[in-house]
């Protein structure tokens, strides 16, 4: 394989890594950084993300609109575990974590007892693009393409509307937003309404690349997780940034030493990036 | 029940030599007491000993199954009390507490079948399966602790180690080391169980007396800890807990201490592996897995961080609960302990048990409050 | 009357701080309360914005009762609270630390940002600066304007002059003499330095071991023998 | 009858209503009993024990996940159970039979816990278990530790060699006709995916071997964690290694997603699999033409076109319609029953030891909806027919013959184990109740060609 090739092949893959890291941290994110509250059940969200979409695909609607309705589902979704659990637990870190935890319990079972062991997924669109003797799925790439404009946007929002301004004044200090007015039960209630929706989006933008199964969420929230670890304090830029380093590293792994090469290089990095930078990568852009 | 309460008992009490028998009762409990555990008062440890003679008669009154399956609940225990020391007293949020069982278990299943026909083996077998997860875990937690590496990421750091340790074992499927096969994702069978034979005193493991080395090394783990927690070193553990910073203003040296019991705690987890290994003849990867991962952390915050008894009643129950569920054959045993684990979270939030005690102290405060009115009226 | 407490106790957890106290607060009145460190004075003000709940007693702000309500409902009834230590978004621009102050009185439009960068002109010149950035004094102009631009009708000022330069204490001291008068805001602050109280306020309630102990009027204020022997008991 | 009447699914949408009634007033006692004597209250949980012993009935266990990852398979298996034994009218020698069903989640230790539950506290006469080899394995050292007559009956990697243990089910030495035909028709270089844990390495040996045999080579191999679902480097490193197949021996879902990544990255190799279709019907889940020219050879597939496999088709779908497809999991539990229905009735005893004798007389022989199975005396390893299944663009399954012509017969009939395993293996020949073999063989370098 020529040098460019190889180089090309590199970019791609560091791309997708970076592509698919980031649209499953980025909802994470949002819920841990604004709220601090761990979400054992962030891929539950995906999970119901991914099944809405792949429903209303087969149901006809355009992909599209069909990862539109599977972000709604995930937030309404959220908003009832909201309502019902996660609003009790505020502050309590290590209590969310146990009473996710059960969330996720409860609806991989419920889906697999609904939908079975295996549910029909999405065919991936756009087709492969070609290079040399190699080629490689467009839809791929254009999921990092998603993934960037996810980030534009939730940046929009933190910075460019009221909500966004209560919910970064509610993370530094909660009990001052609160005593200026800001009504900050509603704005967590918004922000894990919005981190829902967020990561059913992703759901649905990487159902046609996986399997569709009652343990797709759990599959990925590992990596969600030390994405976000990695990443620190600032949801956006801290984020995105770890996605982006943690595909980089991934990628020429696997290439070199397979798959498990690349998990196990992905798993080391952060261990060794948490000792070195506590903060996160936040503390080094900040 | 204070001092003061046993004064007054004593004096109304006619016969000398009972009350100079509640005196060394008291007294000989005195030093596992502190505000640092649940449980510092007569009643208290009247049952304690009271269950205590019930299990120790247990054997006798049931099928070898039930008793087999309370041994490993037991041991169950035991990882527990491990992590709530780690994680309930000292404030290192642990993932890694599994980790250390599997560890344990694996090292003591390794030596067991390489050196079952030696004299001894399985005690060296049992040796190394306790320090091999000591010396792991001190290691780890040198690296973390002199990084000054806290809280979430602690937990974090600790997590995907257990992954990587999941995923490298799950790779073993043709791995040998000496007559031992690693088993890959299958597991690792045919483990020799405890042969105890130290100087004149030797028995094979049977399940009755293994039911009863379990349960004595449980109470002892428990005694010994609530021993450690109530004396200098239980504070200064709950100094680390509280205020890390100014623990280490007082000259103290945070990052030995950290890691010091980190791998103590460890050593606890591989003790209680080792048995497990040799109650079940198998262990495979899945220990190091998400799932049982949680367990320990599961059981110590419903049944109480900070609480020794808690903890250890929580595992006891959680494990027997998902047995059940199992045994009652349905496919809906998950979707019951989750929503088991959001209710009691919901509803204890401290925990079971610390809110069954300020039930119990709230309730005799005011019978003794009520009491003491009626006394006044007379 | 804008502000009022009947017999109110209050504390944290099991531990009482405050005993029967019983304060009023006058319309466009700039009053304080005085007393040694710890003796309840910013419990008092925790108590009003709703940080800290009362065991019993009754809080009333502009005639309806409000003991029961959180403190953003608090905040948009017009109560503005600026906290001991400040208390500032570090992370947040000046400008925005300023808007997160509009949800104070709901019944009030248009946020006061005119009139803030003119008592504080310094802050105008750093919008856009990271608030965490800057001095004790500039945090502190941040804070009392974050707390204006919602144009409470009640300002709740927690030791204002703690860790911040004497010149700029007093240039504070002045300013809120002005916003008192040029919008006719109520002011109720905490304060140990004695200067500064005696230049600013009307009126004065002096606190001990949790109770209000004396009050004193313009008459007592002028004299700093009075004020100097409530501080040094 | 009414013990075990009552597990008949109420509403087949909620495909788990095992236990009510009698059978579960029973169990929770039992329950109640093991609390009991923690709580102080033991002296009931002596007594409790023998309540139900009535040496009429004919007690079965099984001890299938109804619930975790493979939830779904083992509800199947527990489906096609009932079914089998309603078509017995719960009858064996004239006695009534009792099932006893446990849901081990898909953990060992629960496996454990209910094995030694369902062998000590139900003593049942006849225990079948397990879905992965791991679990069986955790059940092993029990199982023989007992002396109970087992069947596993989930499609492995063969080598179990064990005098308690009898094994219906497609092996992956028994593959062979797929290899072979892959090389024939495609070519001699294949590029192996190979999931990295026992079933995939191991077969991946036997893969090996006979490609070896045929004639062929692996150009590459990766091997892949479970759970993994990202396969951008791998196919890379195929593309780069221009086979002329690829082996498949992906496992679980989540890996199967490798076949949506290879089309969409316009990979277009045909598929020789040893994991796919027959178990885990991507070529139902997935939208065609993701699995077009996947060939996989298996004893059993749902489009098998025989009459007998049609009607039994037909009915465990209408009875138990939550099923889309009916997979090989599940037909292996019933031809698992079939054969012990026939040891018994040769046996003419439950007696454990005589069954088990009965299995090793080399007389067992069933009709399955697969076709004719037979036990192998010595290894307890069913003989069967493989059907070699090749999967068209829109996701239709034809059945071909050596030469790739579409055929309506298996592609190979009773086919055995491997001659290695059969040389190494030989429980009828040198294993007794009493002093038994209970090993499970893998094959290291070079075992196999010796």
């Amino acid at each position: 394989m020529s040098l460019i090739e190889s180089l090309f092949g590199f970019l791609i893959l560091a791309l997708s890594h970076f592509g698919k890291l980031a649209l499953i941290a980025l909802g994470l994110a949002v819920i841990f950084g604004i709220m601090g509250i761990i979400n054992f059940a962030h891929g539950e969200f995906i999970l119901v993300g991914a099944y809405t979409t792949a429903m209303g695909y087969h149901a006809g609607f355009p992909l599209l609109l069909a990862i539109f309705v599977g972000g709604l589902a995930a937030g309404i979704f959220g908003l009832i575990v909201e309502r019902l659990i996660i609003q009790h637990l505020y502050d309590r870190l290590i209590e969310t974590l146990v009473a996710t935890w059960g969330v996720s319990l409860i609806v991989i079972q419920l889906v697999r007892i609904q939908f079975g062991g295996t549910f029909a997924g999405i065919h991936t669109p756009l087709g492969s693009i070609q290079y040399g003797a190699f080629s490689a799925s467009t839809y791929r790439i254009a999921l990092a393409g998603a993934a960037i404009v996810l980030f534009a946007s939730t940046y929009a929002i933190f910075m460019y509307t009221r909500y966004g301004l209560h919910s970064r004044a509610a993370m530094q200090n909660k009990e001052m937003a609160q005593c200026l007015g800001i009504p900050t039960k509603r704005v967590y209630m918004k922000t894990f309404f919005f981190g829902s929706v967020l990561s059913g989006i992703a759901g649905g933008l990487i159902a046609p690349t996986v399997s569709l199964t009652p343990d797709m969420g759990t599959n990925v929230l590992v990596e969600a997780f030390v994405t976000v670890i990695v990443g620190g304090a600032n949801v956006i830029v801290g984020t995105s940034l770890a996605a982006l380093s943690l595909g980089i590293i991934q990628a020429p792994a696997s290439m070199l030493f397979g798959t498990l090469g690349g998990y196990l290089a992905l798993l080391i990095t952060t261990v060794l990036l948490i000792r070195v930078l506590p903060e996160g990568l936040t503390g080094v852009v900040e | 029940m204070d001092e003061s309460e046993h004064a007054t008992e004593e004096s109304s009490n006619p016969h000398h030599w009972f009350s100079h028998l509640l005196d060394r009762f008291d007294e000989f409990h005195a030093r596992f007491e502190g505000p640092n555990t649940i449980g510092n008062n007569r009643t208290f440890w009247a049952v304690f000993w009271g269950i205590f003679a019930i299990l120790l008669v247990y054997p006798m009154i049931v099928n070898t199954f039930v008793l087999k399956t309370n041994t490993s609940f037991f041991i169950w225990v035991i990882l527990a009390l491990s992590l709530s020391i780690v994680w309930g007293y000292s404030g290192i949020f642990n993932f890694g507490q599994m980790a250390t069982f599997g560890l344990g278990g694996y090292a003591y299943g390794v030596v067991a079948i390489n050196l079952t026909e030696m004299i001894g083996g399985t005690v060296l077998a049992l040796l190394i399966g306790v320090v091999l997860p000591a010396v792991v875990m001190a290691a780890l937690g040198y690296f973390m602790f002199y990084g000054q590496v806290s809280g979430l990421y602690v937990a974090i750091i600790t997590l995907v180690v257990t992954l990587m340790f999941n995923l490298l074992l799950t790779r073993t499927s043709g791995t040998t080391i000496g007559d031992a096969q690693l088993g890959g994702l299958n597991g690792m069978s045919g483990i020799p169980t405890l042969e105890l034979d130290v100087v004149a005193f030797s028995f094979d493991l049977t399940p009755v007396s293994e039911y009863y080395l379990v349960l004595a090394l449980m109470i002892a783990v428990y005694l010994g800890l609530r021993y450690t927690v109530n004396s200098y070193y239980g504070y200064v553990m709950i100094a680390i807990r509280e205020d890390e910073r100014r623990t280490q203003m007082f000259g103290y040296d945070i990052r030995k201490l950290k890691t010091a019991l980190f791998s103590a705690g460890a050593a606890l987890g591989g003790l209680a592996g080792v048995l497990y290994v040799s109650w079940s003849g198998f262990i495979d990867p899945t220990m190091f897995g998400l799932v049982s991962a949680s367990l320990p952390i599961i059981w110590v915050t419903v049944g109480g961080r900070g609480t020794l008894l808690g903890s250890g009643i929580a595992a006891y129950l959680l494990q027997y609960t998902s047995n059940e569920l199992g045994a009652m054959g349905t496919g809906y045993s998950f979707i019951f302990l989750g929503i088991l684990f959001i209710l009691v979270i919901l509803f204890f939030p401290s925990g079971i048990v610390p809110a069954l005690r300020d039930r119990w102290v709230a309730w005799s405060t005011t019978r003794k409050q009520s009491g003491s009115v009626q006394e006044g009226n007379s | 009357m804008v502000l009022s407490t009947m017999n109110l106790d209050s504390g944290y957890g099991q531990t009482p701080v405050l005993h029967d106290v019983s304060i009023e607060i006058g319309d466009q009145e700039i009053v304080s309360l005085i007393g040694r460190n710890g003796v309840g004075k910013s419990t008092l003000i925790k108590t009003l914005i709703g940080l800290v709940e009362p065991s019993s007693g009754e809080i009333e702000f502009e005639g309806e009762c409000i003991t029961e309500l959180p403190p953003d409902r608090r905040a948009k009834a017009g109560i503005g609270y600026v906290p001991q230590g400040r208390e500032i978004f570090p992370r947040l621009t000046v400008e925005e630390n300023l808007r997160t102050g509009t949800m104070i009185n709901e019944n009030h439009a248009d946020p006061l940002y005119d009139e803030v960068y003119e008592y504080f002109p310094r802050l105008k010149e750093r919008t856009t600066q990271k608030a965490g950035t800057m001095s004790g004094g500039e945090q502190q102009m941040l804070a009392i304007g974050r707390a204006l631009v919602g144009n409470p009708k009640l300002l709740l000022l927690d030791e204002l002059s703690e860790g911040v330069q004497p010149n700029i204490v007093e240039q504070i001291g002045t300013i809120l003499k002005e916003i008192n008068d040029d919008l006719g805001m109520t002011i109720f602050f905490t304060e140990q330095n004695i200067d500064f109280t005696i230049n600013t306020t009307e009126r004065c309630y002096v606190m001990e071991k949790g109770s209000i102990v004396d009050e004193l009027g313009p008459d007592e204020l002028d004299d700093s023998d009075v004020i100097q022997q409530h501080l040094t008991i | 009858m009414g013990a075990r009447k009552s597990t008949d699914r109420s509403g087949q949408t909620t495909p788990n209503a095992h236990g009510s009634g009698k059978n579960s007033r029973r169990r929770f006692l039992k329950a109640a009993g093991g609390l009991g004597s923690a709580a102080g209250l033991s002296a009931l949980a002596g007594c409790i024990g023998s309540l139900g012993s009535d040496d009429e009935t004919i007690r079965i266990g099984t001890l299938y996940d109804n619930s975790g990852e493979l939830g779904f398979t083992g509800e199947g298996k527990d489906a096609v159970t009932e079914m089998f034994l309603e078509e017995q009218d719960y009858e064996l020698l004239g006695r009534e039979v009792e099932l006893i069903s446990y849901d081990p989640a898909g953990d060992n230790t629960q496996y454990q816990n209910l094995t030694r539950r369902i062998i000590q506290e139900d003593e049942v006469d006849m225990l079948f278990g397990a879905l992965l080899s791991s679990n069986r394995e955790a059940m092993r050292p029990i199982v023989n530790e007992n002396k109970q007559l087992y069947s596993y009956n989930d499609w492995y990697e063969g080598g179990v060699c064990d005098q308690f243990t009898f094994i219906n089910t497609t092996l992956s030495s028994q593959q062979r006709p797929m290899i072979e035909f892959m090389i024939d028709n495609f070519g001699p270089d294949y590029y192996a995916i190979v999931a990295d844990y026992n079933y995939g390495t191991i077969s991946n040996q036997y893969a090996r071997f006979y490609a070896e045999e045929y004639g062929g080579q692996p150009v590459g191999e990766e091997f892949v964690p479970l759970g993994v679902d990202e396969f951008g480097s791998t196919i890379n490193d195929i593309q780069q290694a221009d086979p002329d197949w690829i082996l498949s021996l992906t496992i679980g879902a989540p890996q199967a997603s490798f076949f949506e990544q290879a089309e969409a990255a316009g990979l277009d190799v045909p598929y020789g699999s040893m994991s796919n279709i027959a178990g885990t019907y991507e070529h139902k889940t997935f939208e065609p033409p993701v699995m077009t020219d996947t060939y996989s050879c298996f004893s059993y597939f749902e489009e098998i076109p025989t009459e007998r496999n049609q009607e039994f088709v037909e009915k465990f779908k209408s009875e138990y319609p939550d099923f889309d497809y009916v997979f090989l999991s599940i037909v292996d539990a019933y031809t698992a029953l079939q054969l012990y229905w026939e040891a018994v009735e040769l046996a003419g005893t439950v007696d454990q030891e005589e069954v088990a004798a009965a299995y090793e007389s080399g007389d067992i022989s069933v009709e399955a909806p697969s076709g004719t199975v037979a036990m192998d005396p010595e290894t307890h390893h069913a003989t069967q027919d493989m059907w070699l299944a090749h999967v068209d663009e829109s996701h239709e399954v034809q059945f071909l013959d050596v030469d790739g012509n579409p055929t309506d017969e298996p592609i190979s009939e009773q086919v055995g184990t491997s001659d290695w395993f059969a040389s190494e293996c030989q429980l009828a020949s040198e294993s007794t109740w009493d002093d038994p073999i209970t090993e499970q063989y893998i094959p290291e370098e070079g075992d196999l060609t010796e």
